[in-house]
């Protein structure tokens, strides 16, 4: 609902998550909203679930939605594959969030052993599967030699690790923390020791991005958002207390019934709010960077301008301290 | 055509001794003005095995107000005549009319033809979602009649024909001849001045016969309807009929036309008649002569 | 040689026992069968998970999903999500009933457009609707309508195929009657062909009502914070298995509830016909 | 008065004419309305992308689509997702056609049965499957049979209820001839359940291979990396549009195929039924 | 039971003329062997509207290789009776035999006492689905009978009741009476010991009726079996029984056992003589003193 505004005069808009907004991924969103960074900024933000980030990205350049976040991988497939008129205009969380998971007898702690083995994603083509490939290039890996084979998410994915079906398979960080605390067999493995992309990018279409009301909101909900990641930040020292309160009181977060996985999981998130040069900037280096990566396996073609799909004066500027 | 008018029985006499082919081709309606007229009428009906030629050449002419009866071997074309009379079944060729109009026009049915005319079939073919005098009342709701007025007029309907007390039973819990009654009843309930009967009292034993058709005597004199009447009873039809046309077989044609001058109203005794047992022996004669 | 008295109580004599009425005794049986099926499912499942050893991730103890849904069912907005589906399914259903009627029921008697648009229908169907999300999602927003477009699509089919098959088995001889009697179109229809089809429609509308429930959830999946299809996703990312079952078990009843619904709005509409009673 | 001569040529009039078979030009109908139908659809496609201007993202120009039918069906590989596909497809139909039709044949005769197991169906039906994906791999592995028990499942419940409408639908008249000659279960079923619930059979199947082919692929969709439910969910995951809706179009062509089969078998084997005689 | 015996004529003469309630209670098989029993039997109906009391104290002894006609007024049970008679119907009290076996146990009916009837229904009941042929064949198929021994043996019987050139059509494709007809062929065509048949020719003109009455006499004679017949016609159940059982409807009794002495075989001419004359008028003055 682009142009609408509240009673009490907040502009209307729309951000799509490709998740259930309940989980802790979306602790920015959440904490913008509960903590009234949002409202201060003048917005009044209406959260909506896509399956998937095709959708999302399908639904944004339809302009039925102004922002959404996504990968970094699928942004440049999107827009330099497909010459979708798609743009990043900010990013949260500056290091991958997804986790490869495989079972102690049969570890996987390296990208180079991956070769050979089969690894489940949850869902065919998208950015878990490119990830992998560029994981596995990271070691000379050519894709082709790492089977894969989706299995979707479930609780019970595990125990196909456990029963030899697969030898590992991708999760996300919270996942993979909550697997950590109850499975002890699972190990996990780090994409981001390896590779650069798997950032997530606030994306919204080019035509957004250049109509100078809708940039103004954009650059609003950048800002609140810079906000909850500094809350969060802030509030790593008290054990997330004051974020775990102020998301409970309007969300019902299920990661959230379990504490120490939750306090576990946001010190996550925080190391990846933190990790880049900016806030809530996008680095134009580990960009062009991560364009090299996802051009050196194929996945685009060489020799683009990755800033061309950036839109720079969005994102507010300035570094977050741990 | 809710005339009253009282029955003429100046119809000519179409019907002489001789072979079996006189009289065919014009059969005139006995100087009552036509009310159906079906005029070189074939049906042939296609069937995997080829094709079933079940009426050949009929002309027929039947007055407003007279009584014709039907009758013939099993599989003469009886049914199958009389479905082309009341427009459910389109002739091969030929034509059929009704008080003056053409049944047919492209190949469609103009229904409006067939608005005053009610059907017994050879089955009951009453709908097992509807009680006794639902069904009986069901001519009377299409024409938008009030349901009280409808329930009762079916309620009377239904004593005619002796099903008191069943009025509110389903079909499936009557037997095979109180079905069949409840059938005429909802053939008469919109009063039509065209009645067509396939068979319509053989299920019934002879006392129930006797009674509804002195019942259907009594129904046609004072509606004066137009009455075609299939009956595999040459009795029956005697005693009934202004004429009894008489089908022959393969293909259905007709053999004869037999004009019934008996007095009306004729009761029961007239079956002892002279007159009544001649045309009845005659007639039988015809029928065994096909052999 | 035995001379028998038929009295109440004794089991009903299977020869033209559908034109007596059914005994007490079925009646009752689904009260009997029903706990009895249930204890069946729980024992099976309990042996699954604790001697066959399935782990609790996959299939959680049935203590554990009672847990669940106990807290489940505790919560406030459980209701909500059950609600929003509720809406969803009957909604959806509702519009499959009325257009599969209807467009059935023009198909049934007009061969030449059944023909004509029978492809069209069925590419509708197999479609992958997955495919069409971002276009509800502009055409109709983000709320409940996608969903009870979903739920009305799958719906639509059995309903208006049955529907087909109803119209076409109408009795010729009733149609005959009515025919004789001039009836119009809407008469011939109402006071016929909707009689006849009911018991199709009721058969069309049993599968339906379950393809409607099924088209809601994967309408839910697909986009959407609300539901009882959005609770599974929800349950599923958070690894939360029991409760995950417990919503489950709250979709079982919840589409069990809805075609006892159906089958019971059978029983009061045709009771004429045999497929009410024989049973169901 | 006018004298009619109904000859071949002409169309048949409206009385009585499902007895007369159908005429030439009804048989070629479909012929005629199908590639008529597919251009006002692709008309409509085109003015839906180059007027009201939808973003080519989520509905790509016919022609783009083309294209990429072209490529997808010039590579080598898509005929093994075809023949994959259309395997998880009929065997899951099959499955659910022998099953529906015994259960449906052994429900619709005793009723107190149908009564006991009706909830359990019901409630096997809207239970979400993506929950038991786990366990299906785990007892099935990644293959085909997850997939092809997904479309067997979804396959099942109409025609298994459309089976106990049929064997429920049997005239009384018929079943007292067969009782009077004292045939046994499978006499009885052989010879008159079982003509008097084929159209039934036949309605069900057709409402089912089109949920088999749903069935199918949405177990694609959920695991495995075969078949043109895979290829749906790396097209749409790729964001290549125009090779999403080549896809598409596949899968409808498919379902319309073996609607048609279904159909085409049923002229075959129920020649006399009123369904059949009055169009397809 | 194919003993082929010869008609006995020695019935005992259960009929007096005295009152309507006479010879009710028990009516012996006339001195041979008892081929089926009823006794006792009640019939009620439970409707919607309340119980239908359609049959109340039957007691009735039919002897093997009689041949028994069941008249009376529509309605009054006859189709009841018979069903009972043939197991399709579980009577509300009282015991049905058959070859001395009882054919309720437990409330379950017991199959065997049943295989070797042939029954006519009020419908023709053919199966849509099989040609004439095949429907008149499949008790033979039921019985395991070879396709081209059984086709044979279903076209002769086709002949025998003049389905002669239509052995390949669908029932749909016959004229009401030759439906029926094929349904009394499909009755006839496994040799049945007991023959039950409802109004079997109440859809057949006088000719055919005629014919099919010489037939079912000379099939009756030359295979022995014992049969109850319904008709509506009292010529009929004349011409065509050893005795006649007269019901009386609501609830349906047995008014009268009427036996039949007239020499056998019987021909067309037998109706002309007095003693026919007079059980015909006799029957009909009981039927007609009802009301
Ligand atoms: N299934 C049923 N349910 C309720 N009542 C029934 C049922 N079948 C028959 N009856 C009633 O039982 C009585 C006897 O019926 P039955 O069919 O035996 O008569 P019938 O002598 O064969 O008559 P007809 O000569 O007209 O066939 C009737 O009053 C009828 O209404
Ligand atoms: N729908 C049909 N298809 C093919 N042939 C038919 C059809 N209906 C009737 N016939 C044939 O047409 C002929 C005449 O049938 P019709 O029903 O008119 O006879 P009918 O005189 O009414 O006989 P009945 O007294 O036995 O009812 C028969 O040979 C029959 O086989
Ligand atoms: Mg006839
Ligand atoms: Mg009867």
């Amino acid at each position: 609902g682009a142009g609408d505004t509240t009673d009490d005069g907040r502009q209307r808009m729309t951000f799509l998550n490709i998740l259930p907004l309940e989980s802790l991924s979306y602790s920015a969103e959440l904490i913008a909203d509960t903590k009234g960074f949002f409202a201060a900024r003048g917005l009044d933000v209406t959260f909506e679930t896509t399956q998937g980030s095709a959708p999302a990205i399908q639904t944004v350049l339809a302009g039925s939605a102004e922002i959404t976040r996504i990968g970094d991988i699928e942004t440049m497939i999107a827009a330099g594959k497909r010459g979708a008129p798609l743009v990043a205009v900010g990013e949260a969380i500056h290091r991958g969030t997804l986790r490869m998971v495989s079972a102690r007898d049969d570890a996987i702690t390296e990208a180079g052993q991956f070769r050979g083995k089969l690894v489940g994603t949850p869902s065919e083509g998208g950015t878990s599967s490119i990830t992998l490939d560029l994981v596995a290039g990271s070691a000379g890996v050519p894709p082709a030699e790492v089977r894969r084979q989706v299995v979707g998410l479930a609780p019970g994915v595990f125990d196909l690790l456990t029963t030899g079906r697969i030898d590992a398979y991708i999760v996300s960080l919270d996942t993979s923390v909550q697997l950590q605390r109850t499975r002890p067999e699972a190990v996990v493995y780090d994409p981001n020791s390896a590779i650069s992309a798997g950032a997530q990018v606030y994306a919204t279409s080019r035509a957004t991005a250049q109509d100078p009301a809708e940039q103004d909101k954009l650059r609003r909900y950048m800002a609140a958002i810079d906000d909850a990641v500094r809350f969060i930040a802030a509030d790593q020292a008290t054990g997330f207390q004051a974020t775990m309160a102020s998301i409970s009181s309007k969300y019902q977060v299920p990661a959230l019934g379990d504490p120490e996985t939750a306090r576990e999981a946001l010190r996550g998130y925080v190391a990846s709010y933190t990790g880049g040069e900016t806030s809530v900037g996008i680095s134009p280096q580990r960009w062009e960077r991560t364009y090299q990566e996802i051009a050196g396996i194929g996945q685009l073609p060489p020799g683009l301008d990755p800033a061309q799909w950036l839109v720079a004066g969005i994102a507010p500027t300035g570094t977050v301290t741990r | 055509m809710r005339t009253g008018a009282p029955m003429s029985q100046e119809t000519l006499v179409h019907h002489t001794d001789a072979g079996p082919q006189r009289d065919r081709g014009t059969a005139g309606a006995g100087g009552r003005a036509v009310g159906l007229r079906v005029s070189g009428v074939d049906k042939v009906y296609p069937t995997r095995r080829g094709e079933v030629h079940a009426l050949s050449g009929i002309d027929l002419e039947i007055g407003v107000g007279e009584f014709v009866s039907l009758v013939g071997r099993s599989g003469c074309g009886k049914t199958t005549l009389l479905r082309v009379l009341s427009g459910l079944l389109a002739p091969t060729a030929g034509a059929v009319e009704a008080g003056g109009r053409s049944a047919w026009v492209n190949g469609r049915r103009d229904d409006a033809v067939f608005a005053e005319f009610g059907l017994v079939f050879q089955e009951a073919n009453l709908f097992p979602w509807f009680t006794v005098v639902d069904n009986v009342a069901l001519p009377l709701k299409l024409r938008g009649v009030a349901k009280a007025e409808r329930r009762a007029r079916a309620a009377e309907l239904c004593a005619t024909v002796g099903l008191v007390g069943f009025e509110d039973s389903y079909p499936r819990e009557l037997s095979g001849g109180m079905r069949q009654r409840a059938a005429i009843a909802r053939a008469l309930a919109c009063d039509p001045s065209v009645l067509l009967m396939d068979e319509p009292f053989g299920a019934l034993d002879a006392m129930t016969r006797d009674r509804m058709n002195l019942e259907l005597q009594r129904i046609h004199a004072d509606s004066g309807a137009t009455v075609v009447f299939v009956t595999h009873s040459i009795n029956e039809a005697v005693f009934l009929a202004d004429r009894i046309v008489l089908l022959t077989p393969r293909p259905g044609r007709i053999r004869s036309i037999t004009p019934v001058t008996l007095p009306r109203p004729r009761s029961v005794e007239v079956e002892a008649t002279a007159e009544f047992g001649e045309l009845v022996v005659g007639l039988r004669r015809e029928l065994d002569e096909e052999d | 040689m035995t001379t028998i008295e038929h009295t109440d109580g004794a089991p009903a004599p299977t020869a033209d026992a559908g034109g007596e009425g059914e005994s007490p005794w079925m009646r009752r049986l689904p009260w009997i069968s029903g706990p009895v099926m249930l204890l069946v499912l729980l024992g099976g499942w309990q042996f699954a998970v604790s001697v066959v050893g399935v782990s609790e991730f996959i299939l959680p103890a049935p203590g554990a999903v009672a847990g669940a849904l106990g807290t489940l069912l505790a919560s406030e907005d459980i209701w909500g999500h059950v609600g929003i589906t509720l809406f969803e399914v009957l909604a959806g259903f509702g519009i499959a009933l009325v257009v599969g009627v209807a467009v059935g029921a023009v198909l049934g008697r007009i061969a030449w457009l059944q023909r004509a648009v029978q492809p069209a229908l069925v590419a509708l169907q197999v479609v992958p609707k997955v495919a069409f999300v971002p276009i509800f999602v502009i055409w109709f927003g983000f709320g409940p309508t996608s969903k009870i477009i979903m739920a009305a699509l799958l719906a639509f089919f059995p309903i208006m195929l049955n529907v087909m098959l109803g119209v076409r088995s109408v009795d010729r001889g009733h149609r005959d009657v009515m025919r004789g009697l001039g009836a119009g179109r809407w008469a011939t229809f109402r006071n016929m062909e909707l009689p006849t089809t009911l018991p199709y429609v009721f058969t069309g509308a049993e599968v339906a009502i379950v393809f409607s429930v099924i088209g809601a959830i994967v309408g839910e999946y697909l986009g959407g914070s609300e539901g009882l299809g959005f609770l599974v996703v929800s349950s599923l990312n958070a690894l939360d298995a029991p409760r995950l079952f417990a919503v489950i078990v709250l979709l079982a009843v919840l589409g069990s509830l809805l075609y006892v619904a159906v089958t019971t709005v059978k029983k009061l509409v045709i009771p004429w016909h045999d497929s009410v009673r024989t049973g169901v």
